[in-house]
């Protein structure tokens, strides 16, 4: 017998019919698990009976590194926790930072922050839709969705000379300012972003087949989303307004008019279309800063190269691309951090996937892995 | 709603609560026992903390404080609520009864700090192999494999 | 709050706080109409996506064909790691240029961003970076004659300088800063024992003649770029003997009068032609220097004290100007007031000067009453805390009201109390108070500004001065109305430091060269460049090693100072000479001086530095980049001061070994276009077995 | 033509074998015509600089993958393991030699011409079974599975919808049923052609119906264990099985050389193949995947009632003749 006998379990239903079980594993290397996440399925002809993820492949102990190293040298690690939405990271880190410090930000660096950030959303999403759409076999739609993410990361490689990893906000400011002509090419693009979000929109959301494999899929009851911690378009989708820049109004967002999309149903496809239409908030809001941006220095004068904030500790939370991203930052008053722990999203969002799985296909565990868009970076830091 | 607020709303709804709530760095702090962690957070929810958004631990030496950052969605504020763990019997009540958030993140808790969960229904390592020694977040952990900082800053 | 499936935003969690933000429902999901609709528009979404794919089909490929389309790196890029130069194999670019084109020198610098703070920050730019490299050799006359150039009395300066270049240094930000003053003076103390070597006169090369009247620190560094030049100078001193401010007004313990004029007589070595004790305009009318010479230099300084018009001030006995004051103290060591109470009125350097000189001629008690609060008083912070170390005492936002006469002597002074100096923007504006407060003093000093006589210089000629007795001067060009008249120092540019006005000297030099020469004046005399850097806060020292600190300058014990006019600040040892110097972090000088500072910021401990500081043989002896280490974060570029570590646009990095992968110190200093990774430096076959003894 | 080496045994052998080439041949073009097409679709340029306009890319690459180690898993059945992609690829060569490529003549003219097109490539879900079963990969042996259901299920409608052109023909030899085919026969059978190319989609596996190997979720299906020249051979026969389809389809819906005589309508024969064939590419690269009860739900509900249908309006249109 060529199979494993082991991967095999005989056990019986409710009904006492004796049920053969197949268990596999779906990664840690296999092309839809988005990284190195690996879900130990349990499945009933194609039907999940349990799906049980093991994380902790990219474990770096990220956050006993940071309690190793001072706080600016933090800062490149935090580019690590999530790859896809770097600047995330790197704000919330300097927004806990700054609290802790007492560093006053100016406000031209408060806009650079919120613009790149937003920028970020877009091109995370990108990726999240492009991979979602890979994941149910929409490979055009896939380089699509990267073919605008490529946009924003070349326009971030002239803004700070790197394409994923940026370390471009800092404690106190952010590190460079913008080269000329730059938000010029920024309108630019979220002008042809718009209409590619409109195509896109057609093409996967709009197509039978499409909704065929995401409506229904995974569905998250707005209670289950807050008891689970859930945050981001994953509580979005089921209905729950929860979204820190409105709640928990922080840096300049107050100033700019945008809306919350929200789903109905909770399932997969709400969960990814909201990531679309947050794509379109996000160009309101990135247009609306560039209006209102003005002049200044980008970084707070007179904040010390070596950090040494007064003993204590700090929170703080940021809306990034998958949720509240917070980090909690305890201060002995030396220069490395006594403890640093980031409340990542992603993890919290991903503890939903054996509640979402159960009961559906094999066909759907990939897309509900998909809707949840983890980034393992973050996952297990 | 600000900590003040907050602040007034805790001691008129759980008067017992209120010596313990403290506000430090601007953020409102209820410093409970480890006995009535689980009662606190209980009378927390029912006020409105519906979410809970962050849990840890931090190790201070002489014993581990568990930090448990609460959110609510109706009065758009945010506290924390701790509690000391003693070192020698790292245990403590699960909140997962009344989270499910706590499951996983309480599995992270007893990785990296070895504090055990009463209530608890999988407390297995979860980013570390199963066979991993030690609670790499405690300060008196060592590992050879560690890369040494050189002496400067 | 009850939720259900598919409960609406708008009934859940809209935040009270800031009800005006409440957010709009954008609803995501997306049904199909039922029945027969539903089913066309499912066949629709297919012919829609068809006809999507085939409009980006027919808008035609987006791809660039490389390399014929090469992407072009943005210039932030941050690639591979390389050093532009290294301490010990590079030649370090000084300022050697001739003097005269040296503001378009440090203009062009500072557009190539390599303007060191301390070089900018100076009113005169003078090369403290080279400074500290010479001196870190051991070269202490070279660092002279560098510092010379710009300027004219290193010894003078290296004891009086506020160094407006230490605040500026880099160091600050790290630990603290460059005692670059103090190694001006080390350098002057080196030179002075190779002078007879070194010292020659300058040849005449042209036959014009340049007049300087004065013979002040500006008037001085103005005729030494003219001597140097090749132009015959006389210079004009009024006094005996010849430093004007310097010589009247520094107190010798500040400055000892036998450096002032070995300063001077070297000056005179290198054929000065210096003659004391001729006014002009009592002695020689200036109208003769007008014709005899091809260019004059007005340079003659402040002369006068301002005195306030208040009450009491025309008493006959116990109130003096601050320069009449100093002058007496200085020469005479003595000034009138051994034994009696001493106020002095005023804020600044010279009011503190006076103070201090005070103590010295044997004053009884010395107050020092100024208007500002003791946060803002104009006088270098160090200055006062030296004073109040030796006993003035100093009583801050007082303003005066009336002088206290009895019989035509003073007897005390009647003080209002100051609310504040300077209105919102900016402009001296005092606000007083209703308290008043009266102090006992038998002598007041009146040390509240100074103002030049030039009433006797011009007198005859057709220069006419203005209302306030000032002579109108170009502010850049430091010509006047009459083309052959230049006028430069603290005549134009009101009081000031030094080192302000032997800038003002070079420029008029430069003007007066161009002047003769027949050149245009105005060409390249944008005003000088200050370069901004990014400005952080100034380190704290705890957790900072020993070695990294600035050597201590032993002072004289306070009790024992005040008695006489010895020198206070005792000067540097040879070798604490030597290790300051080597301190210096040669900022922008794109040569790498194996700082650490890389080593110390890189978060993955990536880069591994040692230099050694042996004079003649300092270099840095390695320099490692851990390729596999590296996380391309930049924070290291960021830090360098020297600007050496820089990002190039290579990226593609790959190795046949490990070890090809640690960039050394020769590995570092090539170019992106040529290293292992490229396969361009002929290293790339390396063997790695031998690669990995190497 | 009896007596000659082409008909008979030898015939067979000949054509067989003529036909595996062609295929092979096909493939190499059709591979580098799918990736050409996508590429555009996918604002790229697609293979470019091995030959002219990368003509020479699919060969490259079949070089390479000749070369490449043959790796029989150790779990692995190893006999059925190894014989499993011909199984797969010889019915879909066989296939391509009853299909009449110019007026008159077919390779192979049987009386069953159709009925060997429709059976024939069917064997190939056996070598698919096999493939995934004996891979020792519990992701093969779904794909395997999948693709069995798959196949067999597409096999009705696909069957169904042949048989209206057959009817109205009335022969079972393509060679007859191209002699009689009309014009009108477009708009008669357009439901028929229809169910005709959606089921040839998916019995070729190909997107939106490529479940069986579903990268996505089976990593590669049924053959994820292949390498070499193994696994090209199962490409082969996914594009073999396009060409072959599109040939036929093009032959029987759309009138192949009818339009024209002699080897000017054969032109136009293979240029409707192509044309066939590129919608194919272009399905595929547009609209993602189904999921097994949806293609089933497709199969059953949709496809076989629609052909059901279109016999039933030739039924009428024969009885009405």
């Amino acid at each position: 017998m060529a199979l494993e006998v082991e991967s095999r379990e005989e056990i019986v239903d409710e009904r006492g019919n004796e049920v053969s079980e197949l268990v596999i594993n779906v990664g840690p290397s296999h092309p839809s698990t988005h990284g190195v996440c690996r879900v130990i399925t349990h499945l009933d002809g194609e039907i999940v009976t349990k799906a049980e993820p093991v994380i902790g492949y990219l474990h770096r102990g990220i956050e006993k590194m940071a309690e190793n190293r001072t706080y600016l040298q933090i800062v490149p690690l935090t580019d690590r926790l999530d790859y896809v939405g770097s600047m995330y990271s790197n704000w919330a880190y300097c927004r806990a930072v700054e609290r802790l410090a007492g560093i006053r930000v100016p406000e031209r660096a408060e806009y650079l922050r919120v613009i790149v950030c937003e920028m970020q959303r877009i091109a995370s999403h990108m990726m999240s839709l492009g991979s979602a759409a890979g994941d149910t076999g929409a490979a055009t739609m896939f380089i699509y969705a990267f073919d605008e993410r490529e946009r924003i990361v070349e326009l971030f490689e002239e803004l700070c000379g790197a394409r994923l990893t940026y370390n471009y906000v800092r404690p106190g400011g952010v590190s460079y300012d913008t080269p000329e002509d730059w938000f010029d090419t920024l309108l630019e693009f979220t002008r042809k972003h718009r209409t590619a979000l409109h195509e896109m929109d057609r093409l996967f959301f709009g197509n039978v087949i499409a909704r065929g494999r995401m409506k229904g899929i995974g569905v998250l009851s707005a209670a289950d989303a807050v008891g689970w911690g859930a945050s981001g378009p994953v509580a979005r989708g089921s209905g729950v307004n929860w979204d820190l820049r409105k709640h928990d109004s922080y840096s300049v967002y107050p100033r700019f008019d945008f809306d919350v999309p929200t789903g109905s149903n909770g399932d997969a496809y709400d969960r990814a279309r909201c990531r679309l239409f947050e794509c379109f908030e996000s160009c309101r809001i990135i247009e609306q800063a560039v209006a209102q941006i003005g002049e200044g220095p980008f970084k707070a004068e007179g904040a010390p190269r070596l950090l040494k904030p007064r003993p204590g500790e700090a929170y703080d939370h940021i809306e990034s691309a998958r949720g509240s991203l917070g980090v909690y930052i305890v201060s002995d008053g030396s220069e490395r951090p006594y403890r640093v722990k980031f409340r990542s999203p992603a993890f919290c969002n991903l503890a939903l996937l054996p509640l979402l799985a159960q009961g559906h296909t094999l066909s759907d565990l990939v897309v509900i892995l998909g809707s949840l868009d983890p980034v393992f970076g973050e996952v297990d830091r | 709603m600000n900590i003040q607020e907050l602040r007034d709303h805790l001691c008129g709804q759980h008067p017992d609560l209120c010596p313990l709530f403290s506000i430090e760095f601007g953020d409102g702090v209820l410093q409970v026992d480890c006995e009535t962690l689980y009662e606190a957070a209980e009378n927390l929810q029912s006020l409105g903390f519906d979410r809970l958004g962050m849990l840890t631990a931090v190790d201070f030496g002489d014993h581990f404080e568990m930090v448990y950052r609460l959110t609510s969605r109706s009065m758009s504020v945010g506290m924390f609520l701790k509690c000391a763990v003693p070192r020698e019997t790292p245990r403590t009540r699960s909140l997962v009864p009344l989270w499910p958030a706590a499951l996983w993140q309480e599995r992270e808790v007893y990785d990296m700090f070895g504090i055990e969960f009463d209530g608890h229904p999988d407390l297995r390592r979860i980013l570390l192999p199963p066979d991993w020694v030690g609670f790499p977040l405690r300060k008196d952990y060592r590992d050879d494999r560690l890369i040494r900082r050189p002496d400067y800053i | 709050m009850a939720l259900d499936n598919g409960a609406r935003h708008d009934q859940v969690g809209a935040p009270e706080r800031t009800p005006e933000v409440v957010p709009l429902s954008v609803n995501v999901s997306n049904e199909f109409s039922p029945g027969v609709k539903g089913f066309f528009q499912k066949w629709k979404s297919l012919a829609t996506g068809i006809r999507i794919t085939a409009g980006r089909a027919a808008a035609g490929p987006k791809t660039l064909r490389y390399p014929a389309e090469k992407v072009t790196l943005s210039d932030r890029w941050r690639g591979a790691l390389r050093l532009r130069g290294v301490l010990g194999i590079d030649d370090i670019p000084i300022l050697h240029e001739p003097s005269i084109t040296h503001n378009a020198l440090v203009d062009r610098l500072n557009r190539e961003e390599r303007l060191s703070p301390c070089m900018g920050n100076c009113p005169a730019n003078v090369d403290a970076r080279g400074q500290n490299y010479f001196m870190a050799e051991d070269r202490g006359p070279e660092a002279y004659e560098l510092v010379r150039e710009r300027n004219i009395m290193p010894g003078v300066l290296g004891r009086i300088c506020h160094h407006p270049c230490e605040s500026a240094c880099r160091r600050n930000y790290y630990d603290e800063p460059i005692a670059i003053r103090p190694l001006h003076r080390l350098a002057y103390e080196a030179y002075e024992r190779e002078k007879s070597s070194r010292l020659l006169p300058l040849p005449v090369t042209k036959s014009q003649k340049v007049a300087v009247i004065g013979s002040g620190p500006s008037g001085l560094a103005a005729a030494f770029d003219l001597m140097q030049l090749g132009y015959q100078v006389v210079a004009f001193e009024k006094e005996d003997k010849p430093g004007g401010a310097l010589y009247s007004g520094v107190p010798s313990y500040r400055l000892p009068r036998e450096v002032l004029h070995g300063e001077i007589d070297n000056l005179v070595a290198m054929r000065l032609d210096l003659r004391c004790g001729i006014e002009i305009g009592v002695d020689v009318p200036i109208d003769h220097l007008i014709g005899e010479f091809d260019a004059v230099l007005i340079a003659a300084g402040l002369q006068e004290s301002r005195i306030l018009p208040i009450p009491g001030a025309d008493a006959k006995e116990g109130v003096v100007g601050a320069l009449p004051f100093l002058k007496e103290a200085n020469w005479k060591g003595d000034a009138g007031v051994k034994g009696k109470r001493v106020l002095v009125i005023g804020g600044g350097n010279v009011a503190v000067d006076c103070a201090r000189c005070a103590l010295r001629v044997g004053a009884a008690e010395v107050r020092l009453a100024c208007l500002e609060g003791d946060q803002e008083m104009p006088c270098h912070p160090w200055e006062i805390e030296e004073a109040l170390d030796e006993g003035v005492i100093a009583m801050c936002s007082l303003g005066p009201e009336e002088v206290l006469t009895k019989d035509g002597r003073v007897v005390g002074m009647k003080m209002r109390e100051c609310l504040s100096v300077f209105d919102p923007v900016g402009r001296f504006s005092p606000q007083f108070g209703d308290n008043y407060s009266t102090f006992e003093t038998d002598v007041v000093v009146f040390s509240i500004g100074q103002a030049p006589t030039l009433r006797d210089v011009v007198a005859g000629s057709d220069l006419v001065l203005t209302e306030r007795g000032l002579l109108p001067v170009d502010g850049t060009l430091f010509t006047t109305d009459i083309p052959k008249v230049f006028a430069c120092g603290e005549v134009v540019t009101g009081p000031g430091s030094a080192i302000g006005s032997i800038a003002t000297g070079h420029e008029a030099a430069t003007s007066i060269h161009r002047y003769l020469a027949g050149q245009s004046l105005q060409e390249d005399r944008t005003p000088r460049p200050v370069p901004i850097y990014a400005k952080y806060e100034k380190a704290t020292l705890d957790g900072v090693e020993e070695s990294r600190r600035r050597v201590v300058m032993p002072m004289a014990k306070p009790e024992a100072r005040s008695e006489d006019f010895s020198q206070v600040e005792l000067g540097l040892t040879h070798l604490e000479g030597l290790q300051e110097a080597a301190r210096c972090l040669r900022c922008q000088s794109e040569v790498c001086v194996g700082c650490t500072f890389c080593a110390r910021t890189c978060p993955d401990y990536a880069i591994q530095v040692e230099r050694i500081d042996d004079p003649g043989g300092r270099r840095v002896t390695r320099y490692e980049l851990d390729l596999t280490k590296c996380c391309f974060c930049g924070l290291c570029a960021e830090q360098c001061p020297t600007d050496a570590l820089c990002h190039t646009g290579q990226y593609e990095l790959s190795f046949y070994h490990r070890d090809l992968a640690v960039f050394d110190r020769e590995e570092m200093l090539r170019s992106g276009a040529g290293t292992r990774a490229t396969g361009q430096d002929g290293t790339h076959h390396i063997d790695p077995e031998e690669a990995s003894l190497s | 033509m009896s007596g000659s080496v082409f008909t008979g045994y030898t015939g067979g052998l000949i054509w067989g074998l003529g036909g595996g080439l062609v295929i092979a041949i096909a493939t190499l073009f059709g591979v580098w015509w799918e990736r050409k097409v996508a590429g555009r679709i996918q604002m790229r340029l697609g293979p470019q600089t091995t030959g002219p306009f990368g003509l020479l890319q699919t060969v490259a690459d079949m070089v390479k993958l000749l070369l490449k180690e043959d790796i029989t898993p150790t779990q692995a059945d190893a006999p059925v393991f190894r014989v499993a992609p011909l199984i797969v690829f010889v019915p879909i060569a066989m296939a391509v030699t009853v299909i009449p490529f110019a007026a008159g003549w077919a390779p192979l003219d049987t009386s069953v011409g159709m009925l060997f097109f429709l059976a024939v490539p069917s064997v190939s879900v056996i070598g698919i079974l096999m493939a995934g079963w004996s891979s020792g990969n519990s992701y093969a042996t779904l794909g395997g599975l999948r693709g069995a259901a798959q196949m067999i299920s597409y096999e009705l409608p696909r069957t169904l919808s042949v048989l209206s052109v057959v009817l109205l023909a009335g022969s079972l030899r393509p060679v007859e049923v191209m002699e009689a085919w009309r014009w009108w026969f477009i708009p008669l059978n357009g439901i028929g052609f229809l169910v005709y190319f959606i089921s040839s989609v998916a019995e070729c596996n190909r997107g939106p119906f490529d479940i069986p190997e579903a990268e996505s979720e089976l990593v590669a299906g049924y053959f994820a264990d292949y390498s070499g020249i193994r696994w090209a051979i199962f490409m082969m026969s996914e594009y073999g099985g396009v060409i072959a389809a599109s040939l036929f389809g093009a032959a029987l819906f759309l009138g192949g050389w009818a339009w024209a005589p002699g080897l000017f309508g054969t032109a136009i024969f293979l240029l409707l193949t192509v044309v066939l064939v590129t919608a194919m590419i272009w399905i595929k690269w547009t609209f993602p995947r189904m999921r097994m009860d949806q293609l089933m739900n497709t199969a059953w509900k949709v496809l076989t009632p629609m052909a059901l249908l279109q016999i039933a309006i030739i039924g009428v249109v024969i009885a009405w003749l």
